[in-house]
Order: structure tokens, then C-alpha cells, then sequence
């Protein structure tokens, strides 16, 4: 089984794992972060080191994290908690078509609530530019959210252009920093974002912990989401997990440590993979080459079915779309926003790489995709090519 | 096709078998005697069946066939050109779409590649009776 | 260090954490669940496992479990999401003041947004008659929330008595389990209760999961509280994190075995922690001892001050109240609610014990705070008793 | 008050110390001559302390107190009788909450702590002044 599919989900690096196991059982730091005593004070202080580690990769205060369950519920609680906070009478929000569907339904379920919501649509290439943004912008806008990089096509967004804009108007910025976090360089010192969500498993950290970066100068306020004990200065409520903070905390610090290497290993194999792929005629390239993420590749198909592309691939763990949205086997919304039709989405892979991908994993996942999609063309009794009559 | 072992998507084992290993892909030369071609779908419903058939002396006699669309479409495909051989037109006609689910465990959600090769196998008939 | 705080978080399992391992590392499954390809097939079937597992303790069916960050968030979606779904106007809830905190600040969110709220208050010993709660009903009430099992006091409730009373009229039951769980036998077969939260780190599971049962027949409604990608039959959204669920399902599995003896082991100590206490005199068990969950015994002690008292037993970690509000240092609202006096609630210390807790941890932690009352006594210029002028 | 080694709350060295090892807890026998008391606080603040000082020759001679209350404000009481050994009244007038403050390293939100021992000084000095 080769894994291609590192932008759903990664391992956990061992390395993390080790953080994460003195903090689980008897033995060690298994106490309530909350409780007063001295265990509670131990698991209280691995919670603080995480928080400053996140912090570190992201340029933040430790005081402006707040841990979540992941970048699902960062994303709810930076855009509900941003809304609700202000009063959603009125409000408006400016957003993509392209953005992640926690993004889309959080915002769906506030226009029942009454608030207006602008879906940019992006340009063939995948990219929304900030003027764009800047040109839907009305005096009622309340909050952007945009992606730092897209999950499907690994295009990266101009945020770092429109955050200062954005600040100058004075409209709420929230930026999903998902898939960015770990591939690219991010520094709010320098990057007005109010609003910045990350989660730990897109980089070899546990899943099922996340966290939302709220600036605290100027103060982004939110109503909270989850009520409570007032845990996380009052904006997120629950018993905190540990060692799964640990975890992630670990894992940004490596993160931080190997971003240029990565980045590097990353962009040299997605180079590798679409090059090698290109001996295929009629294939697309999704997203602006000129503005990818070193981890993601995705490649349209001409002539083939998707579903039987899939298929013909069980050894090759790849997605042929957002990994949270792929077991409704549509066609990927994404790629329909950038143009391609129903068909062509549907018939489309996303490669995505990791630290553990080697350059022999990609010429054998090149080969395999490569031999699959000349045999299914071979089957089809629709695709024209110099095809010669007769038995195949 | 090229070595699959295994069937993580959990496709029926009939289908599987047929999508991994079809037989008798591909299409007769033009002008070979007793040919026959059925085709049914559409590549706006993503789902092409093209069968042919070779008649000699009133039963089928060798067989070909194309497929653009699922694997449970694919499978269809090869599942009636093998189960065509040696049969006559009039058993041919006999197939129904409920035969062909139960044959290949074809289940609800996917009952139009059934019909998908019923379709596709009437086609032929029908220009069997024209030609004869 | 004695560690006599299992009500606020239990260590893992070691067998727990055995199921979880594979589920984390490159060379496992560590698959997106939701990932429509060989491991993420895999990842699934671990986490359908884990909910039937999860199910089985409870009496519920698999379908009828959603998984959640813990129990904060089940308590939230519960009252949130059924509130929500039947809109909010003119709607009405009961529940009591001894609620956990993230019950009573979501009903309190709640009333910000119109609805009303019934805080019953239990009697001295703790108790909300099933009575109390059919008198306060009114035509608009949609729900009652109320917990099996308080996590300060121990006071078990009466909910197997008051649920068939509500189904007759028509009104959702919402209950948190959290501290009946693996506690008391559960079967939500025989019990029509709508709603159940419980949480894993509670019994030996990881911090940072839960789930909310959703009784199918009949079906109780919510609207989803974290928007997405329709994960969780569109109830809960975010990626599924496998190797928490696992160990959930693992931690739940055991407790269903070990529940009779976990039961008994627990009872014992707890009475015998009590009859050692009791040579102090003027102290007071708080809650009915009639109706006591096994593991908690939360005791008043008078003539001594609370923090002192807590300062004074540094190797004994207890709690003073819930482990999710003591960071507060306000005196328990639960012992308040029994008219405990401030001063009073804040001269308690709740003892809850574990598995892992022996007969002779609970005689030398009770010959500490034996000591430690009785010195702090001494030490006070107003504690009445027959002590003898002079040096002490 | 027995062994307790470790501090897992953060209590300033100075307070855990007095807090875990106070000296001359206790009162002087009823009818001890020249000694003052000085009380201060309430039950329903929760802190209460009395201090005994104990005169001889203008100077404190021997100390006694109990505190009721957080481990900061006993420790205020332990430190203040400790202090005041061998001292004059008019020294023992100068002590001011901040330095009490100080020596204990007692943090904002327990300066009322400082300020119950002022106060418990100043009663048993207001105390002095009368009986002499
Ligand atoms: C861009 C983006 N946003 C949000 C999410 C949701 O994050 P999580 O899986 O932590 O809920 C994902 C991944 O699923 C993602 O890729
Ligand atoms: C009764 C009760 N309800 C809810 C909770 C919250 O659960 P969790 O820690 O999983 O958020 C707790 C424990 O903190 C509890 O004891």
C-alpha cells in the first residue's frame, strides 16, 4: 500500500508519541489539567508547554491560543463565535466557494440565522484574489474567512496581501491555516490575521485536537461555542485533553524545526510525481502551478471514469477529494468551482505527500496511475484515440 | 489489467472479479460476418456499454464488449458477453435486469448498471433482427 | 501521593491503551475514517467497533451513539441541539442547580436567547424528586436535564423512575451519565431516556472524547452543533479520531465486564474512608448516603478553612468541589445548593476513588486529614473545644 | 504539624514555610503577667488571628498565636510573633502591611492577609497602651 494521502490525515511521528505517553497512564501526568492539586499542577504545565510550542510555528502569544477538538470546530468557533459575538443582525460575511465544508455549513446555517454570506468564486486556477474580496466587501461586513491553502487543489491563497487590507478597513480576518500550517512559512507578528485555525493531525499529531489563534492586540472577541467552566479564558469549555495537546504541541514544534526540509522533500516529489504523470495525454492540472503547496498535486483525467479509476488503484491510498467529504462519492465541489465539469471532477485525483513519502513510492504510484488510466481508456468504448481495432 | 488483489472498497465479489479480470474487451474488425453491436448509456450519465456479438448458425459465437463507467457497469459487461456464448437470440431475450443484480450482487443504489446492460444487450437484438 | 480523584479524570487503562497504539503510528492504521480507500476503511471499521462497544454498556444500539470531544460538548449538543431543533421560542427547560457546570451554562446560554429555564432545587440531602420535576412541567417545556449521577456528592438520581413519567408527557429526557457510567448498571432499553452524554476519561479512556446517545425510536432530533461535513449522521462534524474512539470503545468494554466488582471494590473503600473519617467529630457526609454512587464520599469539615485544609494534605490530591470549577476557588455551588453555608462548602473535600485505589491508601489518606483537621483545629483561636491552655 | 515536603501549590517559599512549620502556636496560660493580646478578622471572612505578646522589661519576651484562615494569613501570624521577639512597642507600632508584604512575598489578591496581621499588631498594641 503506498499512502498518498498525508492532506486527510498523517501518522503520528514516534517522536510525538513519546510526549504524548508519560501523560496517559497511571504512572505519569494523568491528572485533570483543571484540578488543584499537585498532579493537576503537572498536567496543567505540559498543556502551557504546548500552548507556547503552537504558538512558536505560528508567531503567536501563548495567550492566544485556545485548544479545540480540531480544525472543524476552530473554524465553528471563529466564525459562529466571531457572528453571535457582534450580533448576527445585519452582518455579513465574505467568503469562497473553495473553502473547507465546515467552513460552507457553518456559514449556511448562519444565513438561517439571518446573516448575509458572499461565496466568492475563484478563477480557473483556484485563486481568489483580494481585490475580489475587497470589491464584495459592504459596510455590514463583519468577518473574511478565507483558506491559507486549499485542501483539494493545494492552491495558496494571497492572505498574507489581504490581511493588512482587510485590518485598514477594519473587517474581521479568519484565515484556515490547515493545510498551511507545517508547509509554509506563517508569522502573525507580521500578518494581521485575527483568526487563525490549525489542527494536529495534518502534521504528524494526534487527531481530534486542534486549536484557533485569537489575536489579543486588537482583541478578537467571540462568543463561545461550548459552554462550560469557563476553561480557556471563557471561549472553550471541556475537560482538556492532555495528551492530546501534548501531542500536537510536539508535533508543531518539529513542525517548526524541519519546515524548510520539508517543504523542500515535499515540492522536489510533487515536482517528481506530476512529471511523471505527464506521459498521460489529456490531463489537467487543478490549481495555479505557480501558487501550490509543496504537498498537494491534483490531476483530472480525461476519459476515465472516476469511481473505476478509484478502484483500479487499491493499492494507492489517495483521495479524490476533500477526505471529509469523499464518502459522499460527488463530484468534488471544488474543482466544480474551478469549472471542471461533473465528469472530468469525479474522474480526479489528489496526491498528497508526506514526510514519509520516498521517490520510489512516487514512481510506483506514477506507474500504477499511469498503466490504470491507459487500460480503463483502453475498456472505454467512448475514448477516441489512435486507438488500433481489435482485441485489446 | 494488471495484478489487484485485494477489494478494500468492499465491492461484491462477482463485480470485483469481473472489474479486476474482464474478458473478451475489445471489438471485432470492421466487417467481420454475423456481428452484431448493442450499445446502451450515455457519457453524461457517465456510464457507456457497448456489447457485440458474433452469430454462427443461430447461437453466439464469440463475443466482445467495451465499458466506460463504474466498475459495477464494467463488470455487467463482461458478466453478459461470457454468459452470451452459445446461447440462441431468443434466450438472449430471456435476460432481465433482476437476474443480472442477483448474478453480480448488484446492489440497489447501483441497479441502473443493470439495466445498463439490459439496454445495451435488447440494442443488440434489435439489430440482430434487422440483419437477419 | 495518593491520588483520590478519579471523579475528575481517571488514568488509562493499560489494555487501552494497547487497542489505541495501533491505531496512531505510520506503520498502523492511522487512516482518515472517513477516507474512501483501504485504510481509511480500516480506521472505520476500528471506530464502528469501538461504537458498539460503547453501545453495549449503555443498552443502546450502535446507531444510536455519537461520538464527541467528551462530555461538555454531548451536554451541549443535547440541550443546544434539541432546543435548537425545535426552535427556541417560548420553549422551556428544568434541570437543577447541582448540575455539572457546562449543563447549567448552557441553559444559561439559552435563556440569552429566550428560552426558560427551571433550576430545581434538590433537598439537603441532595435529591430532585421525580415530583418536583413533574410540577414544574408546563406545556412548554421541551426538556429535562438532569444527571444520574452528581460529581461532587455522589448522589445517584432517580432518572429510571422519572423517565417513563416523561415519555408519557411527551417530554425529552436528557441525562448526564458521565459519573454512572461503568458505575451503575445502564439499559437504555428499559429506560426511555431521549438523550445520554457520557465521557471516556471518566472510566479509563483518553481525555478528549465522548459521546451523546440519541435514542432512533423514538427519534430524538437535534440540530447539529458543529457544522461540516455531515459526519455522525450530520449531528457532529470533524474528523473522527480513531485511536480516541478505540480506546473509548476499549475503556467501555471493560467497564461492562468489571462493573459488578469494579462496583464493589469501589463501595467498600468508600464506606471504610467513611468510618475512618468519622472519628473527627463535626464533620457531615454531604448527600443522601441512601443513595450514594460507589466512588464519591464528600465530606464538610467544620472549624477549619478550606484552603488550609487543601494546602495542608499536599501528597493527598483530592478535589474540592468539580475538578472543572475549582480553579476558581469559589466555594462548590453544589454544596451551596444544599445549604451548606460558604464557609462550610469550602471546608470540604470530595474523595472519589478507582480501581487503582487499595485499602491502605484510603486508611493513610484518611489518617492525614485526620491529623491535618484536628492540627488546624488547634491552631484556631476560635475552634470551641475541650482544648487545654497552652502551648501546643 | 507533620512532615510536609513538597509545595505543588506555588505558595511563596516564605508562606509555605510558615504555613508548614509555624512556631509559638498556642496561648499563655490565663493570668501569664504582662501579656497583650490582639485580635483580628471575622469567622465570616474566614480568617481570624490573635496574637500574645508577652512584655518583660519594655521588650517582647515570648510570643504566642493562632490563625484561622488561608495558609497565608497563619503564616502572617507566625511571622509576625517571630518578628516581634524582642522588641519595644514603638518598634513593634512601625510594621506596616507592605513590609509584612515583602518579608512573605504575599501576592495582590491576599493583601487583605497583610493587613489582618497590621491589624492583629495594632489591636494588641492599642492593648498595651492600656494596661500600662
Ligand atoms: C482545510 C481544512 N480545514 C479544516 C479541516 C478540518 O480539520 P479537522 O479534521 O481537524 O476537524 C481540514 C481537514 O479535514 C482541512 O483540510
Ligand atoms: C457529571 C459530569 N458532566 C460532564 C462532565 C464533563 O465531561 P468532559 O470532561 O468529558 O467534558 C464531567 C466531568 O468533567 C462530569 O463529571
Amino acid at each position: 500500500m503506498i499512502y498518498l494521502d498525508y492532506a486527510a490525515t498523517t501518522p503520528l511521528d514516534p517522536r510525538v508519541l513519546q510526549i504524548m505517553l508519560p501523560l496517559l497512564t497511571a504512572d505519569g501526568s494523568f491528572a485533570n489539567p483543571a484540578s488543584t492539586h499537585g498532579p493537576g499542577y503537572k498536567a496543567r504545565a505540559a498543556v502551557e508547554k504546548a500552548r507556547a510550542q503552537v504558538a512558536a510555528l505560528i508567531g503567536a502569544e501563548p495567550g492566544e491560543i485556545v485548544w479545540t477538538s480540531g480544525a472543524t470546530e476552530s473554524n465553528n468557533l471563529a466564525i459562529k463565535g466571531a457572528l453571535e459575538f457582534r450580533g448576527v443582525r445585519n452582518a455579513h460575511i465574505v467568503t469562497s466557494r473553495t473553502e473547507h465544508k465546515c467552513v460552507l455549513d457553518t456559514c449556511r446555517h448562519l444565513e438561517t440565522q439571518g446573516v448575509r454570506v458572499t461565496y466568492l468564486k475563484p478563477g480557473a486556477e483556484g485563486v481568489v484574489s483580494p481585490e475580489q474580496v475587497l470589491e464584495a466587501l459592504t459596510p455590514e461586513t463583519v468577518l473574511v474567512s478565507l483558506m491559507w491553502v486549499n485542501n483539494e487543489i493545494g492552491v495558496v491563497q494571497e492572505v498574507t496581501r489581504l490581511a493588512p487590507l482587510l485590518r485598514e478597513r477594519g473587517v474581521l480576518f479568519h484565515v484556515d491555516a490547515v493545510q498551511a500550517a507545517g508547509k509554509l512559512a506563517i508569522d502573525l507578528r507580521a500578518v494581521p490575521i485575527d483568526l487563525l485555525s490549525v489542527s494536529a493531525h495534518k502534521i504528524y499529531g494526534p487527531k481530534g485536537v486542534g486549536a484557533l489563534y485569537v489575536r489579543k492586540k486588537p482583541r478578537a472577541r467571540l462568543a463561545p461555542q461550548m459552554h462550560g467552566g469557563g476553561h480557556e479564558w471563557g471561549m472553550r469549555s471541556g475537560t482538556l485533553a492532555t495528551h492530546q495537546i501534548a501531542g500536537m504541541g510536539a508535533a508543531f514544534e518539529i513542525a517548526a524545526a524541519q519546515l524548510a526540509a520539508d517543504a523542500e522533500h515535499l515540492a522536489g516529489l510533487r515536482d517528481l510525481l506530476w512529471q511523471r504523470l505527464q506521459v498521460l495525454p489529456r490531463i489537467l492540472r487543478n490549481g495555479d502551478p505557480g501558487r501550490a503547496a509543496p504537498h498537494v498535486l491534483n490531476v483530472s483525467f480525461e476519459g476515465v471514469e472516476g469511481e473505476a479509476l478509484r478502484a483500479s488503484l487499491p493499492g494507492l491510498a489517495v483521495s479524490s477529494g476533500s477526505a471529509c467529504s469523499s464518502a459522499t462519492q460527488e463530484p468534488s465541489y471544488v474543482l466544480r468551482a474551478l469549472g471542471r465539469d461533473d465528469e472530468l471532477a469525479n474522474a480526479s485525483l489528489r496526491f498528497s505527500l508526506g514526510r514519509g513519502t520516498t521517490a520510489e513510492q512516487v514512481e510506483q504510484a506514477a506507474a500504477a496511475v499511469i498503466e490504470q488510466v491507459l487500460w480503463l481508456r483502453e475498456l472505454s468504448p467512448i475514448w477516441v484515440s489512435d486507438r488500433v481495432s481489435g482485441d485489446a | 489489467m494488471n495484478q489487484i488483489e485485494t477489494n478494500p472498497f468492499g465491492y461484491a465479489e462477482p463485480i470485483w472479479e469481473r472489474f479486476t479480470h474482464p474478458r473478451h474487451v475489445g471489438e471485432f474488425p470492421a466487417g467481420t460476418p454475423g456481428v452484431v453491436t448493442g450499445e446502451a448509456g450515455s457519457k453524461a450519465a457517465r456510464s457507456v456499454l457497448r456489447l457485440q456479438l458474433r452469430f454462427e448458425g443461430g447461437r453466439v459465437a464469440d463475443v466482445r464488449f467495451r465499458a466506460y463507467g463504474c466498475p459495477s457497469s464494467i463488470a455487467v459487461g463482461a458478466w453478459i458477453v461470457e454468459w452470451s456464448l452459445g446461447k440462441t437470440p431468443a434466450e438472449l431475450a430471456a435476460l432481465r435486469a433482476a437476474e443480472l443484480r442477483q448474478a453480480l450482487e448488484i446492489a440497489d443504489d447501483r441497479a441502473h448498471c443493470a439495466l445498463l446492460g439490459e439496454d445495451a444487450l435488447r440494442a443488440a437484438l434489435t439489430g440482430f433482427a434487422a440483419t437477419s
